[in-house]
């Protein structure tokens, strides 16, 4: 679909959503440096598309499983940041309530399942809720992110063989950004592209331009409309880079700098909105207008997890169980 | 009342709870059509359909994440797990994720998943496939763990188990299967979790008997009467809550205890038992904590090396008999 | 290769490998009814060509991982069946002491490094195994058999990765039999060829008749000389079926009687017999001399178990660690 | 005798072993080209080669399976898994695969592996990165457990772990990476396993500390020391084989316990150390034998709560104050 098909309200959304996604960023590391957030920090600087395509084919109504590297995800299902902030900052507005952190951000509402601490622990999950969805007959899907890595773990294999065989309404859909931590994905699997793994489990695998959001929210929504008919499962791949480090701190020893700024040129926050300006013919006011409304969400943001509480010590006791059987568990 | 199997005891309970809540399914390696490889889920899969008795291929990670979404989305999963030994298959979605999933939520996840499970040594299996692996996830907070010892409290424990909020490990020791109980007919009977039950009653010396070895401690409290000495047998049916006012109290009663399980020694759940005691209730102690179990070596192969290995109904009484009849 | 073009020997020592597989499976379980075998057993009667003919392409220094349908694996590894039916008895003589039985037979002479009772156990410990041989640049290959049911566990996947991305010299090998346990095929994952998950790993996805015994022979050896040279592994599927039980006392109800019917009319012994004598003009007394032989050696190896002593109790306590550390390990 | 950190204790043994032995090789996630994400491995791939140090993907199973092959033909992996919370991903390879080797084959399989991990809560990593899983496989036989706590230790327990001859779980806490100590340079000075050293000696308590909470055991016996009680601290070194010997003793001067690990609580490896002593030293005790360790709950990411859940110099002061001072 050429971007002149696109109302202009679709790819201001989108142009919004990776904006925020990367402001969004940008302010908890400065925030983590200034000691607001006191976790680790996976940031996804350079995976805006990946995060933003994908989810804007999604309906509210169905789910995602995230990672690590997760708060593009939920931002962009929908995720507020002013408690994603208070939960970075470890408060109890925060999305757990500060027990969570940046590894296990979860809104139920707004089906996000889950950020995820190990690698590929979320794949398995959203075959479960998919089998949920073919289960009770609703036209719902589950998407799972995960890294190139991840296709590495044998959670993912289990995953894909067990919704390709059920026909489970699911997309796995992994950001390839070439390296797990410090070691480039050619030093992880003798395949540069993990999208034809999907053969094996009888699933289309598709490979897309992971910072074209275009092309990876096109790519998503076949896979959720084949998914949602019934047409069973799909792996995507896209293609992208992360910009920062694994984590902040990361010295980054194992890439060059002229990898780096490669990978810049094709920006796909700034290189989506030249193509606005040039190509969708929209006015620079406009998207001057969205990002100062990014900009004073997130100034509010920041200062809502700062005004909210800390919790209080002993509520680090509550919420492992759902039966309270009577205090009778610890 | 009737008497049915430990085996029907499980069937039936989830044969009702699937009747009566569309919400439980079963999941597993050959629990349809197969019937189960231990013939407990028998015809289920006739009775409600292969949409909710599903055979998986044989995957235990996905069979426990899949349980855990599906879970999620408001359905109430039993996953069946063939063996305890296969449990360290699926290690990480048990211990990461099914296990943490409310409390890194800050208590919104909803995970009510029963993962059944045997458990013990069927007799010359080897190290594979004769663990009891009870105590494996004890350290793990967020799960609860069940070892329902009778037909009926395999029927109530498993209710309970299958309506409640949390992830739950069942095991089902395979020595039970085939013992019979009477077992109440009322659908709604249930056992909750964290009440141990007095199997017998005695003032000499408390025998704590874990699932499986329920009966060899009965055999051995047996033994013991027709010498004079008056066992109390303890079931404390769950080990996560476990009810430690029970123990307590029959331990302030006899003043010795030996703690029984098939488990090894070694960090076995009696290790916790035991230090509960020394920690809660050594005034009421009049000698050392015995504990009788599984020698800290693989479960081999051989029957006789495999008895030497197991704890016997003779090495239960023994221990009970040396507490009970030590000078002080 | 022509079945003409086969030297005799190596002919009859092939089909007699696969009938003392045969013979041995049937004795096994004749002596497991009579009580002289307390555990259970998983046989491979109707398999035996995937094992002989795979072993029959290795070297007596490569190395083997077998499963829990084990037996004609070992055989066809070169283990003895005196020891094994020893084992199978839980007798001192057999090949673990009676620690192990059918689930754990090993021979570390013979390359044999255990069959498994965990279904994909032994893949990655294969995997280990080539490792060492290419760190030492010692010209060894490890071969994995595993079932198709083995196919969908993370440690296929992972195993196969890794060996993948390290060009390992390892076979993969799986005898896909239809079946896992009651579960068909179909019903356990999506695709009805596991060697195209090759693709995914960057290795020879290779199918082959696992009732043909040369046709194994020489897929195996093939992938071995490859794996040699430093080509890397291969994944071999050899399509196959057992006669008999997941375990003795299996009731089947899972399958048809006209299926088992049409795959015994493709014996691998049987059938193979058959061609020796119309195809390769082999005289029939020579192999009636070798049955005479093999069943010779199945009643040693009967008698051998039968009188061997039992262990006694205590020595169960031996062989957990290698460092005895004076006696404070238990 | 030079002063260096137990990062560096690690990093040497291994270069050292590894120049010692061409056996020797390490495998794990970024152990090469990164040189291990907590640093440790550092240039070793540079020392080694591409051969010996190898980059694996993440795929904790195929790390620890491969470990184990190339084990049985002969190499001594070190493999390296970076978080004691992924040890479950590989589950079945440790617990059914390497731990029980051996065993299974009748004794004659060679599985020397060391298989480094770390462990504890760095701060504010939560529940998936925080874990202290010492105690998880203690009832695993087959495998030997090492929770090194100073530099020293880390050196000479992972000498002995490469040099020896089975499976060993060698727990690095990360909260002790940067700390220092003096540790010997003779190339050859190794640690036995099986050996706890008396850290500080007293006559009022005696404070079993695992691992990293000897720190803190340390600062407690201190603060008690300026109220005139008199701890002993107990650095078991090894939970498996363990130092009974050494433990019973040093309770039987003091009549008093304390154990102390940054586990959860419930069925920690020092429940294990607490049904040892009421089996077997009950006798000697004056008191119960108190627990000091993390509460049965996920580890959240909030300082505070955090900081509520781990247990702190302040509760082993109290908990050992509360048994010195106790009336009898
Ligand atoms: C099971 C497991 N192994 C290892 C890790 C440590 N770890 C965290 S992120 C990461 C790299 C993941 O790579 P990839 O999947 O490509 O995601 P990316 O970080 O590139 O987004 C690793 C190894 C982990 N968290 N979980
Ligand atoms: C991890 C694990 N899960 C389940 C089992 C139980 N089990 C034993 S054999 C078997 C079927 C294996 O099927 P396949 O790999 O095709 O081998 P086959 O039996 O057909 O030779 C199963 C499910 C097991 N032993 N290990
Ligand atoms: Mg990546
Ligand atoms: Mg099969």
């Amino acid at each position: 679909m050429a971007i002149t098909d696109y109302p202009d309200e679709k790819l201001l959304h989108l142009y919004r959503q990776m904006y925020l996604v990367r402001e969004f960023e940008l302010r908890a590391i400065n925030e983590r440096r200034a000691g607001l957030i006191p976790g680790f920090i996976h940031s996804c600087v350079g995976q805006e598309a990946t995060a933003v395509g994908a989810c804007a084919a999604l309906e509210p109504t169905d789910v995602i499983t995230s990672t690590h590297r997760g708060h593009g995800h939920l931002i962009a299902k929908g995720g507020e940041p002013k408690y994603m902030m208070a939960e970075l900052a470890a408060r109890t507005t925060g999305y757990c309530g500060g027990k969570g952190g940046s590894l296990h951000m979860s809104d139920f509402n707004l089906g996000i399942l889950g950020a995820n601490g190990i690698v590929g622990g979320g794949i398995p999950i959203a075959v479960g809720a998919a089998l949920a969805f073919q289960q009770r007959k609703e036209p719902r899907v589950a998407l799972s992110f995960f890294g190139d890595g991840a296709a590495n773990e044998g959670a993912f294999h289990e995953a894909l063989n067990l919704a390709g065989l059920w026909k489970l309404p699911v997309i796995f859909f992994c950001e390839n950004n070439l390296y797990g931590e410090g070691t480039p994905q050619a030093k992880q699997a003798p395949v540069a592209d993990l999208a034809i793994r999907a053969a094996g489990y009888a699933m289309p695998g598709v490979i897309v331009d992971g910072n074209d959001v275009l092309a990876v929210y096109e790519a998503t929504k076949a896979a959720a409309d084949r998914a949602r008919a019934g047409g069973g499962p799909t792996l995507i791949e896209g293609k992208t880079y992360r910009y920062r480090g694994h984590y902040e701190g990361d010295p980054m020893v194992y890439r060059s700098k002229e990898e780096m700024e490669a990978w810049k040129l094709r920006d796909p926050v700034t290189g989506f909105r030249a193509r606005l300006l040039a190509e969708a013919g929209l006015a620079e006011e406009k998207l001057h207008a969205l990002e100062a409304e990014v900009q004073a969400m997130l100034d509010t943001a920041v200062a809502f997890a700062a005004a909210s509480p800390k919790p209080q010590p002993q509520t680090a006791l509550e919420g492992v169980y759902g039966d309270t059987d009577g205090g009778l568990v610890f | 009342m009737r008497t049915i199997t430990y085996s029907q005891a499980i069937y039936e309970t989830m044969r009702e709870e699937m009747a009566r809540d569309p919400n439980v399914i079963l999941i597993g390696e050959d629990v349809g059509t197969f019937g189960g490889v231990w013939g407990v889920s028998s015809d289920l899969m006739k009775l409600f359909g292969e949409d909710r008795v599903r055979d998986t291929p044989i995957s235990e990670t996905a069979i426990i994440g899949a349980a855990l979404g599906a879970a999620m989305m408001g359905l109430r999963p039993i996953a069946e797990i063939m063996f305890g030994d296969f449990l360290p298959v699926a290690g990480d979605q048990l211990v990461n994720q099914l296990a943490k999933a409310r409390y890194m939520s800050g208590g919104k996840a909803k995970v009510p998943v029963t993962v059944r499970v045997t458990t013990g040594a069927p007799g010359s299996a080897a190290a594979q496939h004769s663990q009891s692996p009870e105590g494996w996830y004890m350290n793990v907070p967020g799960l609860k763990i069940a070892v329902p010892a009778t037909p009926a409290d395999a029927k109530g424990l498993l209710r309970t188990a299958i309506r409640g909020e949390d992830p739950v490990l069942f095991f089902e020791h395979k020595m039970l299967y085939a013992t019979k109980g009477e077992v109440p007919e009322d659908p709604d009977f249930a056992v909750p979790f964290g009440q141990a039950a007095i199997r017998r009653e005695g003032h000499d010396v408390t025998i704590v008997a874990i699932g499986g070895m329920l009966p060899k401690a009965l055999e051995a409290a047996d033994m013991l009467a027709r010498e004079g000495i008056a066992a109390e047998i303890v079931d404390p049916r769950t080990l996560v809550p476990l009810d430690k006012a029970t123990i307590i109290a029959s331990v302030h009663k006899t003043g010795r205890v030996v703690i029984v399980h098939e488990a090894h020694k070694r960090l076995g759940p009696g290790a916790e038992i035991a230090a509960m005691l020394a920690e809660e209730a050594i005034g009421y102690l009049d000698g050392p904590i015995v504990r009788v179990a599984a020698k800290n070596v693989p479960l081999p192969y051989s029957p006789e090396l495999e008895n030497f290995v197991l704890p016997q109904t003779q090495d239960i009484a023994e221990a009970a008999r040396g507490l009970a009849t030590r000078k002080l």
